[in-house]
Parts: structure tokens; sequence; C-alpha cells
């Protein structure tokens, strides 16, 4: 409970990014108001999921908006339903209730709930994972290079015979996944096994896989979680950059600094439901949220997270 | 004539080879629970027990042919049912050993495991046939009442009544000790994670031995059972084994009731089909259920958590 | 030190053990006569003899060990970064060791083409019917276990698909059914491979969702089921009779005319060219996107899915794949001699597994050396013990060899990276997890 | 477990040498100045099957031993064996084994129809004589193998013979047909199916692959209620059979082939079981023959006490033929002289008078009726006999 909730805010003073406008989730969950920024250009609109494992419900009616462009930054202390709120999205769990709507185009949206992962990711959601996920035993540019190449078309007739299609598919792979690792600073590992890799370093990878799917949306599940300082700082400057091109983050971050900073908005969830929402300075006088945050007890938000205890 | 009047006796017939199932079902099941593997050798030591209790049996019998009947024959299949235990258990934990610890021991990718099991069920099978000939080996019917009573007009013989008995008393006795003891306690934890219950104090390389020996003690056992009725011989194991093993899928595997469920469903399910069908196609009739049920119930007929089981 | 006389003990056990199988045979009248008989002998001092050997060798051996290390195979590496480093330099130096990839499998190649030449027409017609009708087995099922991670262990199904396609399609005694016309098995080559895959599919689309033990078991029993029903169908397989009469090879074409008889020499040649082709074409396939995704799958399956690669296809590829190798290998094998449903049990399906996993899964030139050690093993000891104890001390190989080289003969590097990550506890080695609680790594 | 490479490497090294000193141990020199002939054996040594090849291999043995210990006989026998698993896959490596072999000049087997369909293109090619001692199915002969001959009778013979005695002498209106579903067994049925159809006797057939649990098997035939149940398939699964049927209270008759004829039969099912069950076979039995008394004897000298079981008395006939021919043959009897004279071989052996059509099928077989009486095998007589009288 060390952590005082001044600490909690007390910034990072990395640059901040600023894209969107105010962060649009929607506390009070049940009722989105009908034509309450109608007129915005979301990316993703969660409605009034919920999430039940056998008696635990994990989402109770969560609503979410986010715009184009925007770094919408997720926190709440641990159990607070961020993570099944990502699974949510990116279709490795089904929710009993609600729906996921996702603007691949501004014109074009598709409904998310139901659909497998890879198709979810085809449609242009990427993630990360909390715990790194990484293929461990393939190279950091074959690591990218899945990524980039479920876009491709070429089958096994033409991958066995070598025809010129599939070569230039494969060697566009290969040039598109060196650019992500320049990207993401890895350039000069690429032939290294990706287990191999340093921690903040796998972070990194694990983003230019998801870079190479080709998303309009990014899912960073804590990012910086684990990282030292100066890799926090450079993991910062990435996310920036990335955003910086129109892409479209939502972060769960424990690392309020690093939230701050980034964030265009930030959603505060609590016992699986949104309890409040908003740029980071309306978040952070809320009194709903620093009550949840002082209320946890024990496992309260480990203040600026560095120490990465609460990854297990 | 139709199947309806044989519906009693095919399920009766279907309920005794069925339990046998379910008994051999519960190594293969256990086993799963605490390491994710399929014990491909179990069914050897299915095939060891039954040997070991049925030498014991014949040693014991008077060398006229005759069987002593009464007391005398429920302390033969006693006995006989010892044997086999103690010798599927001391092969089991033979086969721990020697095929399965080094490989835990180097953490070999779980189908070496497989591959392992394989090998070694060659050797087992071969050696046996080597040792104990490759003809199958009788042991004289030790209960010669016949039908002792009739169940919806299905006779049942001694012989059945006391297989069936046996073996559903081992059934509750492992469900027993799975969910009360323990041993059976320290079972489920590493069944359900293995690196808390290392935390909690469990030692885990004695709980797989103990899983092995028990699951082994119990396909011995079953063993004799068998043996009683069908004759031993060395390559014996591998039919009722593949059964066996369908049977565990098939209730859950990891789980200890839908190991015996499992197994008396097959039993049914093979004694149905056989008399409905070419008998030859019960095999294909049995795995077709199996492959249904799996479709509809893609973790089996109870799931497959051991520690749920209690 | 209590370690020194249970490793005397563990010998003694094993050359106890070494006398009785190689002791007389028994029977079930005096069930420990037998095992008697061979301890209570001469030969014994032999076996303790060789017991005690052994016991020293152990005791000794790390010792001994830095004088022969250096003779015999490089010690295992251990997992370190400085291990790593060195994969990843290694991968650097990919250019390089393409060169010497292709040297020796020129060298092999050459000795494929030599080795029969040199050996009995016996050991020709092994070569032919274990080796590589196994070898071409092999390499198909490699795609499914090792390649996307998969148990199949009714492999065999497919290889029957084959071989009754060939009997239906081009030969009009063969099966009491039989197409209406007479095609040379080699346009019976196409079809079987469509048929099998077509198979693969059906049975891999609804049950390939299930986790990798029910899948083992939904596979096995659709083997069964193949086999049962080709022993049972009189009508139309001829059943247990089996098939007799598939014309065997030959091209007429352009002015070629060329059969395939009895002699193997031609039909090793044949399935030398199909066996390297194959292995040339899965080698490009593991090198291409879709190699990629199968290894992602086979290392963790859920990063794999929110990569955006379709697992559930590409295991269907994978299956389908396999599978129709299998059947194509079906072919060949109906055209060259008479089958039966015996051909197709379920223990064949076993051997194809143990095959895989002893050659080092994943790794095609792995899994053909596996077939060649295995069936080589098979022959070798034919002459060499009782052919009735030949699957003891094949069993006792298989065993040794598992505990010693869990990884397979020739793993392929991708594999190896996988299995030594594994050891160290990082990632899977195989979609099916690893057997081993965590806690006991060492 | 850093030095487990060395161990393996030695461990490994250990079976290898462990089963280097197994080899070599069988096979005993001439110690006469003898010519010695190498005849081959094809046949089921490994696999499920193993104990039909034994049977077989311990009659060749038998022979092979009587021939070498008669002092008069001008040549020494020595045998070399291959294995075929009783599998087509196996039985052209097994076949072209002793076809390589050069000092081979004749083989006796292969055992199984399907081995030998797999294997007989290759010993005709290579002219190498080979007598099948138990390989029933019909078709062999007609396949077109020039080297194929087989001192048992087909399963047409057996069947026939078998229906009219089933239907003559026990009188079955209602028979129940079961066989094994192998080559042998469906084989059999047919043979005998079509035999009791052509006399319209009201048939049930099934078909049912070894196993050992008969239990539900019998409730379906008690329930068919036969007169008669003839099962097509082996002794070891007939006494499974017999001992359920019995436990059901089967009050029919219980009739098997010549795969069923092995004293096994009764000591696996069980005196009690077996009591009263017939048996027939194109051949004469060697247990309850008294004429072959000596040939049991032998046999269980030379082959450590055990007993002539199913086809050991038809191997033993083979080899005592081929001695036959290479006697007649005198020195230098090669493959092509050896398969010449074959053909018109005539020796009076232990289950029949050898004597062969040219197609290879043996002559005039006479299927005779045996049952279990009082714990053991005993003849009843020829079938056409029976019938007659």
């Amino acid at each position: 409970m060390g952590a005082g909730f001044g600490r909690v805010f007390g910034g990072l003073g990395a640059s901040s990014t600023s894209g969107g406008g105010v962060g649009s989730a929607v506390p009070g969950a049940r009722r989105p108001g009908p034509g309450e920024d109608a007129a915005a250009d979301l990316v993703v609109e969660a409605r009034d999921l919920c999430l039940r494992f056998g008696g635990v419900t994990s989402l109770d009616g969560v609503s979410l908006r986010q715009r184009r462009g925007e770094i919408l930054a997720v926190i709440g202390p641990n159990g607070a339903g961020k993570t099944s709120l990502f699974n949510c999205l990116t279709g490795a769990y089904r929710p009993q209730h609600g729906t996921v709507t996702f603007w691949p185009t501004p014109d074009r949206p598709a409904q998310l709930v139901g659909r497998r992962p890879h198709a979810i990711t085809r449609l242009g959601v990427a993630r990360t994972f909390q715990n790194i996920r990484l293929f461990p035993a393939l190279t950091a540019l074959e690591n990218v290079q899945v990524g980039i190449e479920m876009r491709q078309r070429y089958g096994p007739l033409s991958a066995v015979l070598g025809l010129p299609s599939a070569r230039r598919a494969e060697r566009d792979g290969v040039r598109r996944a060196l650019e992500l690792l320049d990207l993401v600073g890895l350039a000069h590992r690429a032939h290294e096994v990706a287990a191999s890799l340093p921690y903040g370093e796998q972070r990194r990878l694990e983003i230019a896989r998801a870079l190479g799917t080709g998303p309009s949306l990014l899912l960073l599940d804590e990012p910086a979680a684990g990282t030292n300082p100066a890799e926090k700082r450079d993991l910062a400057g990435l996310i920036g950059r990335i955003a910086a091109t129109g892409m479209s983050v939502l972060l769960i971050e424990h690392d309020m600094g690093l939230v701050m900073s980034l964030a265009t908005s930030v959603a505060v969830l609590n016992f699986g439901r949104v309890i409040a929402c908003g740029t980071p300075a309306e978040v952070q006088r809320d009194p709903a949220v620093i009550e949840a945050y002082l209320g946890v007890g024990d496992d309260g938000p480990d203040a600026g997270g560095a120490t990465g205890k609460e990854l297990r | 004539m139709g199947f309806l009047d044989q519906f009693w006796q095919l399920s009766v017939d279907g309920l005794m080879v069925g339990s046998l199932y379910a008994v051999i079902a519960l190594g293969y099941t256990l086993v799963y629970g605490v390491l994710q593997l399929i014990n491909f050798a179990h069914s050897e030591v299915f095939m060891l027990g039954s040997f070991g209790g049925l030498f014991a049996a014949r040693a014991l019998l008077p060398g006229d042919g005759s069987v002593p009947g009464g007391a005398g024959s429920i302390a033969l299949v006693a006995v006989g049912l010892g044997a086999g235990a103690a010798c599927g258990g001391l092969a089991a934990f033979t086969l721990e050993r020697v095929a399965y610890r080094p490989l835990r021991r180097r953490a070999a990718p779980r189908l070496a495991y497989l591959i392992s099991a394989i090998g070694a069920s060659l050797f087992a099978v071969n050696l046996a046939g080597k040792e104990f000939g490759r003809q199958n080996v009788d042991l004289p019917d030790l209960f010669h009442n016949g039908t002792v009573f009739r169940l919806f007009g299905a006779a049942v013989s001694t012989q059945t009544l006391v297989i069936f008995a046996v073996a559903v008393a081992m059934l509750v006795g492992l469900d027993r000790l799975v969910a009360g003891t323990r041993l059976g306690q320290g079972i489920r934890a590493v069944a359900q994670d293995a690196d808390t219950a290392v935390l909690m104090g469990v030692n885990v390389e004695r709980i797989i031995i103990v899983t092995f020996v028990v699951g082994g003690l119990l396909a011995g056992a079953g063993g004799f059972l068998y043996a009683m009725t069908f004759n031993a011989s060395y390559s014996m194991g591998f039919v009722p084994g593949v059964k066996a093993f369908t049977a565990a899928v098939l209730g859950g595997i990891g789980n200890v009731r839908g190991a015996m469920l499992g197994g008396l469903l097959l039993g049914l399910v093979e004694s149905y089909g056989g008399y409905l069908f070419q008998a030859s196609y019960k095999d294909v009739i049995a795995f077709g259920v199996l492959v249904a049920i799996l479709m509809i119930r893609p973790s089996g007929l109870l799931g497959e958590r051991l520690g749920r089981a209690a | 030190m209590s370690a020194r006389p249970r490793t005397l003990g563990a010998s003694v056990l094993l050359g106890l053990l070494a006398a009785v199988v190689t002791g007389p045979t028994g029977d079930s009248d005096e069930p420990l006569r037998a095992a008697w008989d061979s301890i209570a002998d001469v030969r014994i001092v032999l076996f303790l003899g060789l017991a005690v050997a052994l016991w020293l060798v152990l005791v000794l051996g790390p010792r001994l060990r830095g004088l022969v290390a250096a003779v015999t195979a490089p010690p295992r590496r251990r997992l370190t970064a400085a291990t790593l480093t060195m994969t990843a330099r290694r991968s650097v130096a990919a250019a390089g060791r393409r060169g010497r990839t292709v040297a020796v499998g020129g060298g092999l190649l050459a000795v494929a083409v030599v080795a029969p030449l040199v050996v009995s027409t016996a050991a020709q017609q092994s070569m032919v019917n274990d080796i590589g009708i196994y070898a071409l087995l092999a390499l198909g099922l490699n795609v499914v276990v090792g390649y996307a991670g998969l148990l199949d262990l009714g492999y065999i199904a497919f290889f029957a698909i084959g071989a009754y396609a060939t009997a239906y399609f081009s030969s009009s005694t063969a099966m009491p059914w039989h197409a209406p016309f007479v095609l040379n098995p080699f346009f019976v080559f196409p079809i079987a491979l469509i048929l099998a895959a077509l198979a693969g599919v059906v049975l891999g689309a609804p049950t390939l969702r299930l986790r990798g033990d029910y899948l083992a078991i939904v596979t096995l029993g659709f083997g069964e089921i193949i086999h049962l029903v080709a022993n049972n169908a009189d009508g139309i397989t001829g059943g247990a009779r089996g098939a007799f009469g598939v014309p065997h090879l030959s091209v007429h074409l352009a002015g070629v005319d060329y059969a395939w008889g009895i002699d193997p020499l031609p039909y090793y040649y044949l399935l030398l060219v199909i066996v390297v082709g194959v292995m040339v074409a899965f080698g490009r396939l593991e090198r291409s996107r879709i190699g990629r995704s199968w290894a992602a799958i086979r290392e963790d399956e859920i990063a794999a899915e929110a990569t955006g690669v379709a697992t559930l296809r590409m295991k269907l590829l994978a299956f389908a794949l396999g599978a129709s190798v299998s059947g194509f290998a079906g072919v060949l094998f109906a055209s060259k001699q008479f089958f039966n449903p015996q051909s197709f049990s379920l223990q064949a399906s076993f051997f194809v597994v143990a095959v895989v996993i002893f050659g080092g899964m994943g790794s095609r030139l792995g899994v053909v050396v596996g077939a060649v050690v295995l069936q080589g093993l098979a022959f070798y000891l034919r002459d060499k013990v009782q052919p009735a104890d030949r699957y003891i001390y094949f069993g006792a190989v298989i065993v040794v060899m598992m505990i010693f080289r869990p990884q397979g003969l020739v793993p392929s590097r991708r594999r190896r990276r996988e299995i030594e990550l594994s050891e160290a506890g990082v990632g899977a080695a195989d979609s099916l997890g690893s057997a081993t609680p965590t806690v006991v790594r060492p | 477990m850093r030095r487990r490479p060395f161990v393996g490497a030695v461990a490994l090294a250990a079976v290898v040498a462990l089963s280097a000193t197994a080899c070599g141990s069988s096979g005993g020199g001439s110690s006469s100045g003898k010519e010695t002939i190498t005849i081959g054996f094809q046949g089921v040594l490994s696999g499920d099957n193993q104990q039909l090849g034994l049977n077989a291999l311990y009659g060749i043995r038998t022979a092979v031993s009587e021939v070498n210990a008669d002092a008069s006989s001008p040549f020494e026998l020595k045998l070399v064996e291959s294995d075929d698993g009783g599998s087509p896959d196996q039985g052209p490596t097994a076949a072209q084994k002793l076809i390589d072999n050069s000092k081979v000049v004749a083989v006796v087997g292969p055992m199984f129809s399907g081995a030998t369909k797999a294997s007989e293109p290759a010993y005709t090619q290579a002219g190498l004589l080979s007598v099948s001692p138990s390989a029933t199915n019909p078709s062999l002969t007609k396949l077109g193998f020039r080297t194929f001959y087989r001192v048992i009778a087909p399963d047409t013979v057996q069947g026939k013979a078998a229906a009219d005695y089933l239907s003559d002498v026990l009188k079955a209106r209602k028979v129940f047909s079961l066989d094994d579903k192998s080559d042998y067994g469906t084989g059999l049925s047919a043979a005998l199916e079509a035999e009791l159809k052509a006399r319209g006797v009201a048939l049930t057939h099934d078909g049912i692959n070894p196993t050992k649990d008969y239990t539900s098997e019998a409730t379906k035939i008690i329930a068919a209620a036969p007169d008669v149940l003839y099962y097509s398939g082996y002794y070891a699964e007939l006494a499974l059979l017999s001992k359920a049927l019995k436990e059901k209270g089967f009050t029919g008759k219980i009739v098997s082939g010549d795969g069923s004829l092995d004293p096994q039969y009764v000591a696996q099912a069980g005196k009690a079981a077996a009591e009263g069950t017939y048996l027939t076979c194109p051949c004469g039995d060697a247990n309850s023959d008294p004429n072959a008394a000596a040939f049991v004897a032998s046999f269980k000298k030379v082959n450590n006490g055990a007993k002539p079981g199913t086809y050991s008395g038809e191997a033993y006939d083979a080899t005592m033929a081929l001695a036959d021919v290479f006697k007649k043959l005198g020195k230098g009897a090669d493959r092509e002289s050896v398969l010449k004279a074959f053909g018109s071989v005539n020796l009076q052996g232990i289950t029949k008078t050898v004597t062969f059509e040219p197609s290879g099928e043996v002559k005039g077989s006479n299927v005779f009726i045996y049952q279990v009486k009082n714990g053991s095998i005993s003849v009843l007589g020829n079938t056409a006999n029976l019938i007659r009288s």
C-alpha cells in the first residue's frame, strides 16, 4: 500500500503526444448516450461487455470508445478486468454479452465478438501480451515475418515450386520486417533468436511483430512491465513515434508516469466496471478513482510499477 | 431373438468387460492427470500383472485340474489379485524408473515419452513372450456353479459377479483415495498445478512414482480379473490397452470418475454394437461413438481435471 | 558416495536382464524356469563382467570423459546466453552453411545411389519395402508431427486409402469393387494424392480443434476404422484376402517403354527420386511463410493466432499435406506388391511415429535417417537373433535412444533450439506442451 | 547430468555388444563328411501369430534332426529361417533372403496366404521351390506361381466336407457360421456356407476379429439357437469362445476346422469347455494317430518337450517330402532339379499321403473328423466313411 497517490501521478517528464481530443470512454456503462459523440471518428467501440468465469464476474457491463489516432490508456487495480477486456477485444475470450465494433476505415464497421483471434488481427487489431509471448526459437526477423506474412496470399504450391510471386512476396516480407525492426531499434538483432534478447528488447520485438500485421489499432498489454527506467524511456518514445504515424493505441499500463505522459485519454476499470474516464488530468482528480486505488489494500497499484511484481 | 430380448444379457456382458476397461483406464487417467502424458506402456503393466496373478493362482491349484470352489476359490482370487497387483505395481515402478524418469530429468519433449513407451512396450511384450511362451495360458474356472441369479432374465454367473464386484470395489476405493486422503490430495495438487504443489511442500517426484504404482496396482489386479475369464498371453495387453485408453478419453482423460464412466460405457457400446451388427464391426462402432462424443464434448464426458474429479 | 553402490546395483540388474534376454526360451508351465536357466548358467559370468565393466565406466566416467569426449560426440550444449549468441551467429552464417548443407546432401545422395549396388537383393528389397516406403511415410507424417506439432496416430489410414485407390483404378481383378476403366498406376498418383488429402481434410476439419491427446485418440480411432472396414468389407475391398493383381508401374511415353517388375532395384531408384523430391519440396515449404506459420503455431499457438495466423487452416493444411504423401506412398506400395489389410494395422501407424521421433522430428533428413536406422536395425537383427526375439532388442534400442537423445538422431536446427529452450524452461517444444511439471527441471 | 552423452554412448555400445554375443548360437556344423543340403523356412516367427510359426518350425526341425540322425541318409539337412511376420509387407524381403542364399535349394513356406501372395512372385522368378504347410486360400494354385506347392488341402475341400458332415451326420438344420475375419477364416467359412446353402441348411453368419472377449458373442450365438456353431479360425480363439459358451450354457455342438486341431485347444479352453467339440481337418492328426507316435516322440525330444500343434505335422511332411526328393536326386541337387522332381513326389506322411496335382495342389485329401473326448482329441474317421455309415 505504500504508494501515495500523488506519486503515482508524478509524471515521467517525457514529452506527451497530443493527438486526438478528449477521451471518450463512457462511465456508467449501461447507457452509452445515443448520439453522444456521434460525429466522432471512432476506431473501436465496446458496448456493455459482460464476461463471467463460473461465478466470477470479470467484466460487468464495460463500455468504451476510442477515437482514431488516440492513445487510450486503460488503468485499474489488479484483477479489475483490464486484460479480460483486451481478450474480449481480440477474440481470445468471448463475452457473454455485449458488442465490440471496430472501424478499420471510417466507413467500414466490423463486429468483433464471435470472430476468431486471427480474423480480428486480419481486420487490423494487433496486440502484445502482458507476459511476452514471442516465438522463442525463431529469430527476431522471423518473428516479425510471421506477422507480415499472414497477409500474403501465396500458397503451398507456389512455395514448393518457388514461383516468382512467392519469391517476391518473401523478399518484400523480409524488407518490411527489417524496416519494422529498425523502427523499434532492433535491426542489429535481426538474426538472433528471440529468446536470447534482453527483456526490454523482447518487448519491443513483440511490438514490431504486432505492427507487422498492419494494424489500425494496436493493443499493448503492460508494455513497460518489468523494464528498467532507461528501457521505459525508450519504450515511451517508441509508442509516441508509433502514435505519431496516426496509429490508434490502446494501452494497459500500471506505470502511471508512462500513462500520464503518453495517453490522450484514460479509462479506469475497477471490479469489471469503468469507474472513470477522461483526460489524464480529469481522471487524476476523480474521487472514485482515488477511492479505488486507495481502497484496494495491500495489492494496491504498485506506484511506479517499475518492479514489475504485479506481472505475475 | 431380437435385440430387446437380449438387452439385459448384453448389458451384463458389457458391464463386466466395461468394468475391466475402467480399471485399466484409471492407470491412463492418473498418469495423464499428473504428467499430462499418455502412458502407452500401461497395457504391458496390465499384461505382466495378469501373468503374475495367473501364475500365483495356478501354483496354488491342486495338480489334478480340479478347483476348490467356494471359500477356497475366493481365497485363490484374493491371492491372484494380490500377486497381480504386486506384479503390476512393480512393472509400473520399473517402467517409470527406466523409460520415463530419465526423460523427465532432461525435460524431453512429450513425444519422446510416447516413443520411449512404445519401445518399452515392444520390449516387455516380446520378453514376456520369450519367458512365458507364446501360447495363451488358461486358468481353470474357479467357480463352477454357473448362473447364480437372473437379472431381468439375464444370467449372471459367479465369475461375472466376482469380477464386477472386485472391479467396482477398486474403482470406489481409488475414488476415495484420490478424493479423501492426503495422498490423493497430493495427487490432485500436482495434477492441478505442479509448480504450486511444490511450493506447498508436495514432493512431486514421490507423487509421480506413487501415481504410477497405484495405476500399476489397479492394472495388475485388473489383469488377473481379465485372465480369470479371458486367459493370459504375451500379446494380450494391446487391445484392452487401446480400449481402456479410449475409455479414459471418452470420460475425459485426467478425470477419475470419467474413466470409470467411459469404461462402462465403452463395454456396453461394444456389447450392443457387436450384437446389432457383424461382430467384427464392434470396434468401428466403439471408435465411432468416441469420435462422435468428442465432437460434441471436446473434453470428454466429464471434462478433464483430475483435481476436479473429487 | 551412496550413488556408487546404486550404480553397481543398476548395472548388475542390467547384466541380469541382458542374460535373460539372450537366454533360453521358456513356456507357461514353468514360468520362471527360462529366466532361472539363463541366470544359473556359466554365461552369467560374462554378463556380470560386462555389468561391472559398465559400472566402472560409469563411476570413472567423469574422469575418462575428458579423454573420450574429444573423440566421440561433443558434449551437449548447455543453454546459456553464450550458446544463444552462438546460435545467433550461426544464423548469421546461414549463407555459408547452405553451401555445406548442399555438400553434405550431395554426399548422402551419392551414398544412397550407390548403397543398393553393394548389398544383397534381400537388403535391396528391404530398402524399398521397409526403408523407402517408411522414409516417405515419415516425411509426410513429419509435416503433421514435426512442423505443425500435431500427433496423428492413424496416419497409416491414408496409406491404405492410396493403396486401395490404386487397386480400384488400375485393376479390374484386384478387388470386387473396381473402376469401369483401367488406369496405369502412374495416373493413380494424382488421384490418390487428392483422395488422401481430402480424407485428411474430412478427418481434420472437425477434429483439429481438439487438444493434442484427444486428436491422437481420434486419429487412432480413424486409423482403426479404416483398417477394420478394409478387412470387413469383403464385397468391396476383398476383405482379408487382400488385393492381388495390381499391375506394376510402367511408362509408355514418347518412345520410352519401361516396366517395373519384381526386381526391387528399379523401385528403389524411383523411391529415391520421390523421397528426394519430397525432401526438397518440404524444405522450400519449411522456409516459406507456411513453414514459419507452423513454427509459430508449434511454439505458441495463442501468440500465433494473435499474430493473424489462421491456426486451424494451417493445421488442416499440414494434415492434408501429410495425408497426401501417405496416399502417394500407398500407390507405390500397391503397385509394387500384393497387400492386404494387415499392412495397415495400428502398429504400423505407431511405427511411423516412432521413425519420425527417433530420427528427429521437424528434420527432413532426420526422419529419413530414422527410417534407415530403425528399419536397418530390424533388418540387421533378422539374422543376428532369433526372429521371435527380434523386437525385444528393437524395443530396448528405442528406449535407450530416447533416454539419451530425446531430440532424435538428426534434429532440425529449429527444433533443436526449441528443445534447448524448453529444457531451459522457455516455451514449448511442441504444441502438446511439456510432460514435465516445471518444478522438476534441474 | 553432464556426463549423459558419454554414458549414452557406453550404454548403446553395451547393447550392441550384448546383442552381438547373443547371435550366432544356432546351427550346428556337420561333423560327418556327408553332403550338406540347405533348405529354407519362411514363416511367421514374430507378431501375434508366432506360435503357429513355431509349430511349423518345430515340425521342420524334427524332420531335419531325424534325417540327420539317419545314418543311411547320404546327406545332412541344414535349415535357414526367415521371418515374414505373417504379413505381406515383409514377405518379399523374407523370401528374397532365402533366394539370395544360393545354398538354399528349396523352401518350406510361406505360411499365410497373404504373405504367400506377396512372396511367391519372387520365388517364381528365382525358380526356387516353396512348399507351404499351411496356406489354404483356394486361389493360390491358380495365380500362376509355378514354384508353389502345398501339403495342405485348400479351404474349399475342407469346407465342403465339413458342411456335408454337419448336415448328414450331425443333422444340423440351423448352423451359426463364425469366422475370425482372417484370410484363412473367411476362406473356410465361405466354402462351408456355400455348401450348406446348397443343402438348404439355415445359416447365420458372423465375423469377429480375434479377441479375448467372446462374452457378448456367446450371447449372440445362444440367442440364435443354432444346432451347430462352426468356427473358422484358430484354437486360441476357439478356446476362449468355448469357455464363454460353456459359461452361458450353450447346448448346441461346436465344430471347428484344422486351425483348431491342436492339443492347446483343450489346454486353453479347459477340459470341461472343450469336451465334445468336433474338429474337421484334411489331415491326419499326429497326436491321436498311433502311427504317428514315433513322430510325436521325436518332436518332443527335439523341441524341449513341446507337443506338435497346428501345422506341425504338415511342416514335417513337407520337409520329409523334400528329403525324399533329395534322396532320389542324389548328389548335385539344385533348385532347378528339385523343382522339377518335386511334382512327382509320393510319400506316406503323417498327415496324409503327399502327392501333387500338376497345379501344386496336394492330391485327394481326405477330411477327417476329430472330437474332444475325455480331454483329448481323438479321431472319429474319414468324413466320406462317416457319412456313408
